[in-house]
């Protein structure tokens, strides 16, 4: 990954508010590299799943980006109307949601949910995009796509739903998926078969993923690089293998500490030092005392 | 908890403008005698459809004008809230005893309870209402605890549909499964941990069941079936001016108001209610 | 060993199969538990891991007797529960308690901190010094006394469970089943969580079945695990045994699967189950 | 399965209706007035009397006169109304079309009306338009249909008179209908004159009765709208590319209509319940007006023969809704 490449998500001092002025995400910075997984990883309400969505165009209503730039391959998301940035966002990113029980159309057929973005968003012929869709479900071991075309989403298991929903994710040949919590609905055998999929997918089509996760154990197994996130706010940012050997920020490594491991139970789940959460809430403090919005 | 805040903020002039509504046209029916400024019954001849104060021809003491038989309609409309206030209040509250109760049973227990209620109220939802009123008052004798028990027996399936429906879901919660490991009993259950939660609904319920008994009320006396012909009610006083309504508009215009003020406050009074109830917002 | 205070033989639990309702008459049965045969221990920690529709909830339901089995026999303190009336459990309700998975829908959203925790006390005939056992209850939690006063909604997740246990605490009971009840908190929370009941077991001499589907947390809390697929026991003993040398295939893939905070490249490659 | 599901409602259904003629009857019964004392001029013997009473079956017990009069139903023989001297049936079925349309008309008016409001309340969520659709939609739903009538009235009869508000039909126009659907007969024979002139008639009551459906449909119409559109179905489609409208068309509508579809079913039994009273306001020649009439007049055999009407109306409908709910949903049409 050479340093002169246009990352494939370039996210640049992103700042979100909610209507009461309160922020929800405190100048995040983070690129993406073409074809690395970046892990974003943070307990609940530290914002990984409202940067994804920002991202993808599809936050709340009453969340607002107040600052901040986004670029998808170098093209600024702020300076695109809606339509095109709708496009844009369609054409070169897909999403993999956190629950594949509601992340599919109950009324519809899983064909046609499958090959709608490719016929209607990208003007594939219908031959072709079921011929793509078909290729996909072999990808990730699907053995009778006939079947499973045709079926309504509640016949199928969840371990199946996820299969389509990450097939579904990478027939367009995007550039950049967004992994929602992918695995987090799963029981554990399955989640390592969905990660396994989701690893081998990824390097057969050279995506870039932005992989959101609360658990530092998927973290170690799929990502390269991680960014944790603490109340909207990035407090580290490193290399996967950097980030567990040598833990900066005290944050994280309490939140390494508190996670459980069966190998070693007394090294883990150990609660989070309270001195660690004052820690934190200074800087946050801080970084919130000399805060303007800004224009973007 | 933001949000939470501002909802309240915003439901606040709703309970206090419908409210006040409220309390204004049941002080003036309490007193009525003490304020209406006419007797609502003394016809006369000279003064048929005079018109409200500020058009010309208006009498003084005469302020929304008379009817065609010269009765002064302001005090009619006064006294004619007596009736609507006895009507809301008592047959409102019979609905809902009878029908928050058997729905409560209905959808705790289930069963045999359930399947029994839910069969009866199908069958009365089969009944038009304003029909199913009329011909239980035809078959009761016109009179005000006709008109209040033939309300009261109609509309007791709509306490036990809703009531029913949360009651069902209430049961399927773990404080309910706590209650049971706390060693409470089924009854007690059902009155300590789901009574409480339906409670906010029974509330709007009522108050917008109220409102609707002074409709149907309103629509007895309309087709004359309500109580006996010479007190005022709203709903006689609208037949008057559906009557002659080509020349005498105000006839019409001011109970018409005067009950769709009436109606709407009822209802809006019932969900600030249960918006105040809500532990969620409090 | 000690006298177990539960002794289960061949437990089995049908419930109605609603998906398969005919709409006149009754749901057919579908069998959850299929023969059960496992003791627990007095003052131990047993652990009951499986992942879903493994039975592991139903079961735990059974042991409190929320449920009825269909077959066998549940031996409490050498007395068979399975079949006693609402009624016949009352009395033992005082030493059969439960803490639930999710917090926000056990704590009745319309009761004080102060009620919930009461409730058990006063039905189970505690109701004098209601106050000062409530107050120590909170104490033993770890919740200001302030708490009382309060709503579930003002509780933050972990406050919220506290007050779960505390309530189940406040009988000091023989008991108590614990299910899932850290599945829905952080980690940073959920350590917490994990400490306070561990500490609480110790003291207060509990036996606890801690039904859960992470078995890095089942290490740490547990003496004893069982582990479950479909309604069967598929290996049970002591902690350190099942964890240092699994003797079942389905274990060893269940151990496999765990994603660890580490980095271990061959991970992925490695046979997934199944 | 969906058979099963039919059958199994078709007999529900028949034990209502059951139930509804068993409640009439005993209604009607402990009635004090004597109808036949109201049918004969003042002075009439008491053999008269008597002759009359066996004449309509009313010497018998109850039980005997219910299981004489079912009987009757079952064979299409609702028996003769007492103040109309006709066959019931016939009267009814004369009727009945009138009440129909009507109520047809207003269900239109209400899904066309309330399913526009929710969608662009959902498509606007959390703007002003969205506050203004919910306060409009609440205060139009507390106001029942009767009020609503009547506002009508003043507003566009008298005021502005721009409709009729008496009546079904002008009654110097000459009718060439062979059946009693006006409106669609003379759509079907390009009459649109007369078209037009039943509108004008129909347009206010139907507006009276629509408006408070209207609403209820609008507000829950909107709710599940916002619940579908936040869901990661929702989600995935914008994500593909797709615009908010196109979202709310194809992903959210069917699913989101299905909670409301059950609703406007109940709903819709109300609102021809409502025709009673509206069609009395506006003297429209329908069931409901008719039916006024024979309570006034205490007509026994007519009294029962429109409420069973009503109420075979009424299980029909919410017969027709539930397949209809079962048809939309994969996962009744497949379980």
């Amino acid at each position: 990954m050479s340093a002169n490449m246009e990352p494939c998500l370039d996210i640049r001092r992103l700042s979100a508010v909610l209507p009461n002025g309160q922020r929800v995400l405190r100048s995040v910075s983070l690129s993406v590299q073409p074809g690395e997984v970046r892990a974003l990883v943070g307990e609940s309400g530290a914002g990984k799943t409202m940067i994804g969505k920002a991202v993808l165009g599809v936050l709340p209503k009453s969340v607002r980006v107040v600052e901040g730039e986004m670029l998808i391959e170098g093209e600024d998301l702020g300076r695109l109307d809606a339509k095109a940035r709708r496009n844009l966002i369609g054409a070169r990113t897909a999403l993999i949601p956190q629950d594949p029980l509601t992340a599919l159309n109950p009324s519809r057929r899983i064909g046609p949910q499958m090959t709608d973005r490719l016929v209607r968003i990208l003007g594939w012929s219908g031959d072709k995009a079921n011929q793509r869709i078909r290729q996909l479900l072999d990808e990730v071991q699907i053995r009778d796509p006939e079947r499973v075309l045709k079926s309504y989403p509640h016949e199928l298991s969840g371990g199946m739903r996820q299969r389509v929903l990450i097939a579904a994710a990478f027939a367009a040949e995007p550039r950049l998926i967004v992994a929602d919590e992918p695995t987090t609905a799963l029981d554990v055998t399955v989640q390592k078969q969905i990660l396994r999929l989701i690893a081998q997918l990824q390097r057969d089509h050279g995506t870039a993923i932005l992989f959101v996760t609360h658990d530092l154990g998927v973290v170690a197994k799929i990502s390269q690089k991680v960014s944790v996130l603490y109340a909207g706010k990035v407090v580290e940012e490193a290399e996967t293998a950097a980030l567990f050997a040598t833990p900066q920020h005290p944050y994280t490594r309490a939140l390494i500490a508190a996670t459980p491991r069966y190998t070693d139970p007394y090294a883990s789940l150990k609660p989070v030092d309270e001195s660690v959460l004052a820690g934190l809430a200074t800087e946050i403090a801080a970084a919130d005392k000399d805060w303007r919005p800004g224009h973007g | 908890m933001d949000e939470a805040r501002i909802a309240r903020r915003g439901l606040s002039p709703r309970l206090w403008l419908a409210g006040g509504w409220l309390l204004l046209a049941l002080l003036a029916a309490i007193f009525a005698p003490l304020v209406a400024p006419q007797d609502p019954l003394a016809q006369d001849l000279m003064l048929e459809r005079l018109p409200p104060f500020w058009l010309d021809g208006a009498e003084p003491g005469y302020w929304l004008g008379t009817d065609s038989l010269g009765r002064d309609l302001l005090s009619r409309l006064i006294f004619g809230g007596r009736i609507a206030f006895i009507v809301a209040f008592a047959a409102a509250t019979s609905a809902c005893l009878l029908g928050s109760a058997l729905g409560l049973i209905a959808g705790y227990f289930g069963g045999w309870a359930d399947r029994i209620i839910s069969r009866i109220v199908d069958v009365w939802m089969a009944f038009p209402p304003v029909l199913f009123a009329i011909l239980l008052v035809a078959v009761l004798g016109t009179g005000l605890s006709s008109v209040i028990l033939a309300i009261a027996i109609i509309d007791w399936t709509r306490f036990c549909r809703v009531i029913r429906a949360e009651a069902m879901s209430q049961a399927r919660m773990d404080y309910v499964e706590s209650a049971r490991i706390a060693g409470y009993g089924r009854i007690g259950i059902m009155l300590r941990e789901v009574l409480p939660n339906v409670l906010p609904s029974v509330v709007a319920l009522l108050s917008l069941e109220m409102g609707i008994a002074v409709i149907v009320e309103a629509i007895l006396s309309f087709v004359n079936l309500s109580i006996s012909t010479d007190d005022p009610t709203w709903g006689g006083i609208i037949a008057e001016g559906r009557l002659s309504i080509h020349q005498a508009w105000w006839v019409l215009v001011f109970p018409l108001i005067t009950l769709i003020l009436t109606v709407l406050s009822f209802s809006q009074f019932g969900e600030a209610l249960k918006a105040r109830f809500d532990p969620v917002l409090r | 060993m000690a006298e177990p205070l539960f002794s289960v033989r061949g437990l089995k639990v049908a419930l109605p199969d609603m998906t398969r309702k005919p709409l006149i008459g009754r749901a057919p049965l579908a069998e959850i538990l299929k023969g059960l045969d496992f003791d627990l221990p007095k003052g131990s920690v047993t652990g009951i891991v499986g992942e879903s529709g493994s039975g592991k909830s139903t079961l735990g339901r059974a042991l409190v007797r929320l449920l009825e089995p269909s077959a066998g026999s549940i031996g409490f303190e050498g007395r068979d529960i399975s079949h006693l009336s609402e009624a016949e459990l009352r009395p033992l309700r005082r030493d059969l308690q439960m803490i639930f998975q999710d917090p926000m829908s056990s704590l009745n959203p319309r009761h004080t901190i102060f009620n919930i925790i009461a409730a058990p006390l006063r039905q189970n005939g505690l109701g004098d010094r209601l106050k000062e056992r409530v107050a120590e209850a909170l104490q033993r939690v770890g919740l200001p006394q302030g708490f009382a006063s309060r709503h579930r909604h003002e509780l933050s997740g972990g406050q919220r469970q506290r007050v779960g246990i505390a309530r189940a605490l406040a009988l000091s009971p023989k008991f108590v089943l614990a299910d899932e009840i850290v599945s829905g908190l952080d980690v940073s929370t959920q350590a917490q969580i994990l400490t306070l009941l561990e500490k609480l077991a110790a003291e207060m001499g509990l036996t606890v079945a801690f039904i859960s589907h992470d078995l890095s947390v089942i290490r740490r809390l547990c003496q004893q695990v069982i582990v479950m697929r479909e309604g069967r026991i598929v290996e049970a003993s002591a902690t350190d045994a099942l964890f240092d040398n699994p003797k079942e295939t389905y274990t060893r893939d269940l151990l496999a699967a765990i994603p660890l905070p580490e980095i271990d490249p061959d991970w992925l490659r490695s046979n997934a189950p199944g | 399965m969906l058979l099963q599901r039919f059958l199994v409602r078709l007999l529900t259904m028949l034990v209502t209706l059951f139930g509804v003629a068993v409640v009439v009857f005993v209604v009607i019964r402990v009635a004090p007035g004597d109808p036949i004392a109201m049918m004969l001029p003042p002075g009439a013997s008491n053999d008269d009397i008597a002759r009359l009473r066996a004449l309509y079956g009313l010497d018998k017990s109850i039980v005997q006169q219910f299981f004489i009069w079912l009987g009757g139903v079952l064979h299409g023989d609702f028996g003769t109304s007492i103040s109309l001297r006709q066959d019931v049936l016939g009267l009814v079925f004369n009727r009945l079309p009138a009440t129909l349309e009507l109520a047809t008309v207003a269900l239109l008016m209400a899904i066309a009306i309330g399913a526009t409001a929710a969608i662009l309340g959902a498509r606007s969520r959390g703007t002003v338009v969205e506050a203004g659709i919910d306060i409009a939609s609440g205060a139009t739903l507390s106001i029942p249909d009767f009020l609503w009538g009547l506002v009508l009235i003043l507003l566009f009869g008298v005021l502005v008179p721009v409709f009729d508000i008496s009546g079904r039909v002008s009654p110097q126009l000459d009718l060439p209908f062979v059946t009693q659907f006006y409106l669609v007969e003379s759509i079907l024979r390009l009459r649109f004159d007369l078209t037009w002139d039943l509108l004008k008639h129909m347009l206010m009551p139907a507006v009276a009765l629509a408006l408070p459906l209207a609403a209820i449909i609008a507000q829950l119409l909107k709710q599940s709208l916002k619940e579908v559109l936040d869901l990661d179905y929702v989600v995935l489609a914008r994500v593909k590319g797709f615009s908010e409208t196109q979202v709310i068309l194809r992903e959210a509508l069917k699913n989101a209509a299905l909670p409301t579809l059950t609703l406007v079913g109940v709903q819709f039994t109300f609102l021809i319940g409502g025709t009673v009273i509206v069609e009395r306001l506006f003297s429209y020649e329908g069931l409901g007006n008719m039916a006024i009439d024979a309570v006034i007049n205490r007509d026994l055999p007519l009294i029962q023969g429109i409420v069973l009407v009503f109420a075979l109306l009424f299980v029909l409908i919410n017969l027709a809704v539930d397949m209809m709910y079962a048809l939309l949903n994969p996962r009744l049409r497949h379980g």
